[in-house]
């Protein structure tokens, strides 16, 4: 076989493998949603859920995952960056930053499931947050804290040292040319770990078992003092998110229509996965043309 | 942006600190119930219908196992304990301070895979094959076809009182585990040649439940205790229950849940029980019977 | 490579009351970890004058600018030692306020590194940091330093579009104009043209003779055309030492050390 | 008196902001710092009070098959043999990155040699959707179509090391092809430049020069997504079949750490033995989590070197 065969060869290897994932992808996707979405109705997205009878939907689970979701980032985001700066600005080059840096990976890699249980023993019980929104988000932002400063440390690095020298020989500090020139800059690399952060909050189940609990509460929409207990604002509330909801009711639902109520939640958390990831995508890409006054990543 | 941010997160601390220390008056009133996943549907379903009778309280209710109850109930870090079993029966639990409420009783029933077709079993069947001992369905009367067991996971209540009454101190094979009923029903329901067991509620089309020792799994027979196989479903306290705990106890031995929610949810009410049985599993006859 | 005497130097000094001296430094040391860069150097810049460090690849010309605003600093392994005198202050020590005296030393780097932000934005971005808030100051500011560094007529119609848009020369002049909107008392250039073409070469050029009214200059170039061309004073390094420092003149025709006689006549090494 | 020698003597307002900065970071990184130092004490005061305190031999712990921490076996000890469990992570994760490997790399050299701009329209957004696909809804889909086909193609009850492998591969492509991408990206353009101008081919350059000068961020790839494998709980319960014995073969039930770490948590009581030999597991994943960090350490350092 001579070289141009080979060539040939490869590339049509190559072209079978990228059509393979995007099958995979697509007869996954196709799985979910053809099983799901015919069970998806106005009524399915903003009832609440029923525990033993059938016709029961997943709204209080929607609103609950996107509050969480929104809570466990406002922690999370300003930890993370201020972390990851610190990390890829100031620490020194010794054996105890680099510890920390193992050590924060070595977290990336726990089960989530014993996160939550440490959430449920500290947060839940210890602080008394009880099963909480408050300890889910907790308890969310252990779990993807080191998976956000290692994302904003690294795209801080890719960008040139050059750009934190030109900052500092205008008599800047090394914080502001971090917070208004490296920042910006490194801005699409940020959002994008933080989107992937953002699916893993949404998707997540065993952390949150423990912490922000398994039922979900009658919320009283019209009432959105945050200090009343039905509030949907309410942070100190049990909040069964969709992902536990579709856990629970695959391994203890008693409704009839259980499978079908399972194939529409699954459904519905992909659809908004799929919709977060590109809100976030617009909103990253917008934010970072404003703060560079860019059209385009430059040369 | 930054600042923005930090702007946020802090008003939010803030917020979520007064929320902790405000009183219980503007913001209603609630207890939590963790635990037995089997007593789940029943607290759930009661604490529903509990809340939408008395506003502004609720009804937090967990799943979590039996252990988690217990666990709980005893460093005191909610109201109520569900489990599936008797506290004296699981280890590193001091009974003594919690308060047993006996709420409904669950029968349990081996599931077989529907294509078997073998109707009954005896109870010596049952340990061979729970044992090890049998591992082809040929030699219980079934068709040529190795058994597949499919165990709940170590410690689960429903299992611990399988064993009990089945397999009487012998030691179980290891075999597949799962952690839930649903997961074990799908299996079964899948599975060419598979057995397992759960409570009566679960059990649906998808599954053949057996006649054990000619006994059919039934209420009717749980009751006079002709079926063995079935376990109390205890919520447990922490002292004597008080306040909106007390309450909601009381409100789950009312007939409206009793008598109305429990059958529909596939329990058997305590008071329709003609005998009763203790930890060490004596049977004495009730007022009822 | 020939063995020169490193203890054989011909510095040239300054009558401070003849000639005012911007900056000097005394004995100055830079060590990276364990390995030492700078070997005790003594120089004196005076103001209002461009004076040129040439030397070839190592001999420590950009490690000693780099020190002059303590942009070692930034090095974690670098320590330098020895004294850095700015109107009559050591500044090599700790309580000088670091940022300050970076607004007064200012620098400009090798390659272009605008920040990823318009043209405008770069040049106000960090005067608006200091505090200057007038809208029509930092326009004024724009305008001046963008025609000082001989830009303006270039970029006066695209002043909000992305720097990163430039080309590699204006892109340099901008850094200079960023750079002079500090009104820094000094400017620090190192190799600014060596990524440019002998075009925008001869522009950054002419800009920094048009400068030189209003800044002392210090700047490390390899090329020594460059450094005939533009500079009054120039000083020679070889291995982290300053073997000569005298007019640029007398170091091109008649320098007093034969390494410098080498070098200028592309004998070296 | 000279105003600019005398602001160098003060405190400027961007020293004021380096210093607030500098604490801002340092208390994030500290907070960071105690949640994970609490989290290693936690599992390890646990983990190992399973050998100081109900006085497991360590070396049974590791070799022992039998998993039973509720019973005794005849000698009276406890029986908490992990090491079915042990054996099941590994085979899971190690299959899981063959399948994986050549699908991941093969998708990111698509993405940056073959066809760039769709490899980037397509394929980048569809493996970044697959990271957003919560596990529970990959282990309903490993129940509900891998595990039937398995028992359809294999026999046996489809439950095993090979459904779990599928449900991990699946789950690991995403992050093991964006790292690749970024491994191939990190090559310089010119080294293929220079390739293809003395006329090689461009799959001689993509095997020759691409690949080899990105071995080391590959390698990087792949052992981060064993890591992430080797971490997986919920997933690959639902398909392996959780029991707790050694693999005869690829398609009859077997158990990982996770898997009986997960299920037997919420059915054990605080401090129980029970309790703590499921922390032991915990403690074994967090041993070996490190030792795919320093893997991936030494890689990176040996690419360094290079």
């Amino acid at each position: 076989m001579n070289v141009k065969q080979q060539d040939k060869l490869a590339t049509g290897i190559l072209y079978t493998i990228a059509g393979i994932i995007i099958l995979v992808l697509a007869s996954l996707l196709a799985f979910i949603l053809i099983q799901g979405l015919p069970h998806v109705t106005w009524h399915f997205l903003t009832a609440p859920a029923r525990s033993f009878e059938a016709g029961g939907g997943i709204g209080i689970q929607l609103f609950n995952s996107f509050y969480l979701l929104v809570l466990a980032m406002l922690i999370s985001v300003p930890l993370s960056l201020g972390a990851g700066i610190y990390l890829s600005e100031y620490a020194k080059k010794n054996w105890l930053t680099s510890l920390i840096r193992t050590s924060i990976e070595i977290l990336s890699s726990l089960p989530s499931v014993v996160v939550g249980l440490f959430g449920f023993l500290i947060f839940v019980i210890q602080f008394k947050f009880g099963f909480s929104i408050l300890s889910g988000a907790l308890v969310l932002t252990v779990f993807n804290l080191p998976l956000l400063t290692r994302n904003v440390e690294e795209s801080l690095a890719s960008i040139s040292s050059m750009q934190r020298e030109a900052g500092l020989a205008l008599g800047l500090s090394r914080w502001e040319t971090v917070m208004r020139i490296i920042v910006p800059e490194a801005l699409p690399g940020i959002t994008t770990g933080m989107i992937l952060g953002a699916g893993r909050v949404f998707g997540e189940a065993a952390a949150l078992i423990y912490t922000a609990g398994q039922s979900a509460p009658a919320l009283d929409f019209t009432n959105w003092n945050p200090f009343y207990i039905a509030s949907p604002l309410n942070p100190m509330r049990p909040a069964e998110t969709l992902a536990v909801h579709i856990w629970k009711i695959n391994s203890e639902g008693i409704m009839p229509d259980a499978v079908a109520v399972s194939a529409g939640a699954s459904a519905v958390l992909i659809v908004a996965v799929l919709l977060f990831n590109l809100g976030a995508r617009w909103f990253g890409q917008h934010l970072y043309q404003k703060m560079t006054g860019t059209g385009k990543k430059g040369a | 942006m930054k600042k923005r941010i930090l702007l946020v997160a802090a008003l939010l601390l803030s917020l979520v600190t007064l929320t902790a220390c405000q009183s219980s008056a503007d913001r209603g009133e609630s207890i939590t119930v963790v635990g037995s996943s089997a007593l789940q549907p029943l607290v759930e379903a009661a604490g529903e219908q509990y809340g939408s009778e008395h506003l502004g309280k609720f009804i937090n209710v967990q799943g979590g196992g039996s252990g988690t109850g217990l666990s709980q109930i005893q460093e005191g870090a909610v109201a109520i304990g569900n489990s599936d079993m008797y506290a004296e029966e699981k280890r590193g639990i001091k009974a003594k301070q919690l308060v047993d409420h006996r709420v409904a009783v669950v029968g349990i029933t081996p599931v077989l895979n529907k294509k078997i077709g073998v109707k009954n079993l005896s109870f010596a069947q049952l340990k061979a094959i729970f044992t090890g001992q049998v591992t082809n369905w040929r030699e219980v009367g079934g068709p040529n076809l190795p058994i597949v067991i499919v165990n709940r996971a170590q410690g689960s209540g429903t299992r611990v009182t399988f064993e009990k009454w089945v397999l009487r101190g012998a030691q179980a094979k290891q075999a597949q585990e799962q952690e839930s009923t649903g997961m074990v029903r799908q299996i079964v329901a899948t599975t060419p040649g598979a057995i397992s067991y759960m409570a009566f509620s679960y059990v649906d089309k998808t599954v053949a439940a057996v006649n054990v020792a000619g006994v059919a799994p039934t209420d009717q027979n749980v009751t006079t205790n002709k079926w063995q196989i079935w376990s109390y479903e205890h919520m447990y306290t922490n002292g004597q229950p008080k306040g909106l705990t007390k309450d909601f106890i009381r409100y789950i031995y009312s007939d409206a849940i009793q008598e109305k929610m429990l059958p529909k949810l596939g329990y058997i009410p305590v008071n329709h029980m003609q005998i009763e049985r203790d930890l060490k599993g004596n049977v004495t006859a009730t007022k009822g019977g | 490579m020939k063995d020169y005497d490193l203890t054989k130097t011909a510095i040239k000094t300054f009558d401070p009351e003849v000639q005012e001296i911007a900056l000097s430094t005394d004995d100055l040391h830079v060590f990276y970890g364990s390995k030492e860069q700078i070997k005790g150097v003594s120089l004196q810049f005076p103001r209002y004058q461009i004076s040129s460090i040439i030397g070839s690849s190592g001999s420590g010309k950009s490690t000693y600018l780099r020190s002059l605003n303590r942009m070692n600093d930034e090095i974690q392994i670098a320590r330098v030692t020895g004294k850095i005198m700015y109107r009559g202050l050591d500044i090599n020590q700790p309580k000088i306020d670091v940022f300050e005296m970076r607004k007064h030393i200012g620098m400009v780097f090798q390659r272009p590194n605008p920040f990823a932000k318009s043209i405008y934005d770069n040049i106000t971005f960090a005067p608006i940091r200091h505090g200057v808030k007038d809208k029509k100051v930092l326009d004024q500011l724009v305008e001046t330093t963008l025609q000082q560094a001989g830009l303006w007529k270039e970029v006066k119609d695209t002043l909000h579009k992305s720097a990163l848009a430039l080309s590699g020369g204006q892109q340099q002049r901008l850094c200079i104009a960023r750079a002079i909107a500090m009104k820094p008392d000094i400017l620090l250039l190192d190799e600014p043209a060596s990524a440019l073409d002998p075009i925008s070469t001869s522009v950054v050029e002419d800009t920094l003779a048009q400068l030189k009214a209003h800044y002392t200059i210090i700047i490390v170039t390899h090329n020594m055309q460059q450094a005939a061309r533009i500079s009054d004073y120039t000083a020679f390094f070889h291995q982290g030492v300053a073997l000569e420092y005298a007019e640029t003149k007398r170091i091109f025709t008649k320098p007093a050390i034969q390494a410098t006689d080498d070098y200028v006549s592309g004998h070296f090494g | 008196m000279d105003p600019i020698r005398e602001s160098l003597l003060k405190v400027s307002h961007q020293a004021k902001l380096e210093r607030r900065g500098r604490i801002i970071g340092l208390f994030c990184i500290s907070l960071i710092v105690i949640v994970v130092a609490a989290i290693f004490y936690f599992v390890a005061s646990r983990g190992l009070a399973t050998f100081y305190h109900d006085k497991i031999n360590l070396w049974d712990f590791l070799t022992k098959q039998a998993w039973n921490p509720g019973t005794k076996d005849s000698h009276g000890n406890p029986a908490v043999g992990a090491l079915p469990m042990i054996v099941g992570s590994f085979l899971v994760t190690i299959f899981a990155a063959i399948v994986a490997t050549p699908f991941a790399i093969g998708a990111a050299i698509f993405m940056t040699e073959i066809s760039p701009r769709r490899g980037m329209q397509i394929l980048k957004p569809v493996t970044e959707l697959l990271v957003g696909i919560p596990s529970v809804v990959y282990g309903f889909i490993g129940l509900t179509v891998v595990v039937p086909v398995i028992r359809q193609l294999f026999g046996g009850t489809g439950f095993g090391i090979l459904a779990g492998t599928m449900v991990l591969f699946v789950m690991i492509l995403p992050t093991v092809t964006s790292m690749s991408v970024d491994a191939l990206q990190a090559v310089p353009r010119y080294y293929r430049e220079a390739s293809l101008a003395l006329g090689a081919t461009r799959w001689q350059t993509i095997y020759k020069v691409v690949l080899r000068s990105a071995t080391p961020g590959l390698l990087t790839a792949v052992v981060f997504g064993m890591a992430r494998a080797f971490g997986e709980a919920l997933a690959v319960q639902m398909v392996i079949g959780n029991a707790a014995l050694l693999p005869h073969n690829l398609v009859s039930p077997a158990s990982t750490l996770t898997s009986i770490l997960t299920m037997g948590i919420g059915n054990t009581i605080m401090g129980s033995l029970e309790n703590n030999a499921l922390w032991s597991l915990a403690l074994i994943l967090l041993l070996m989590s490190l030792v795919f960090n320093l893997l991936i350490r030494l890689i990176g350092r040996k690419g360094a070197m290079k």
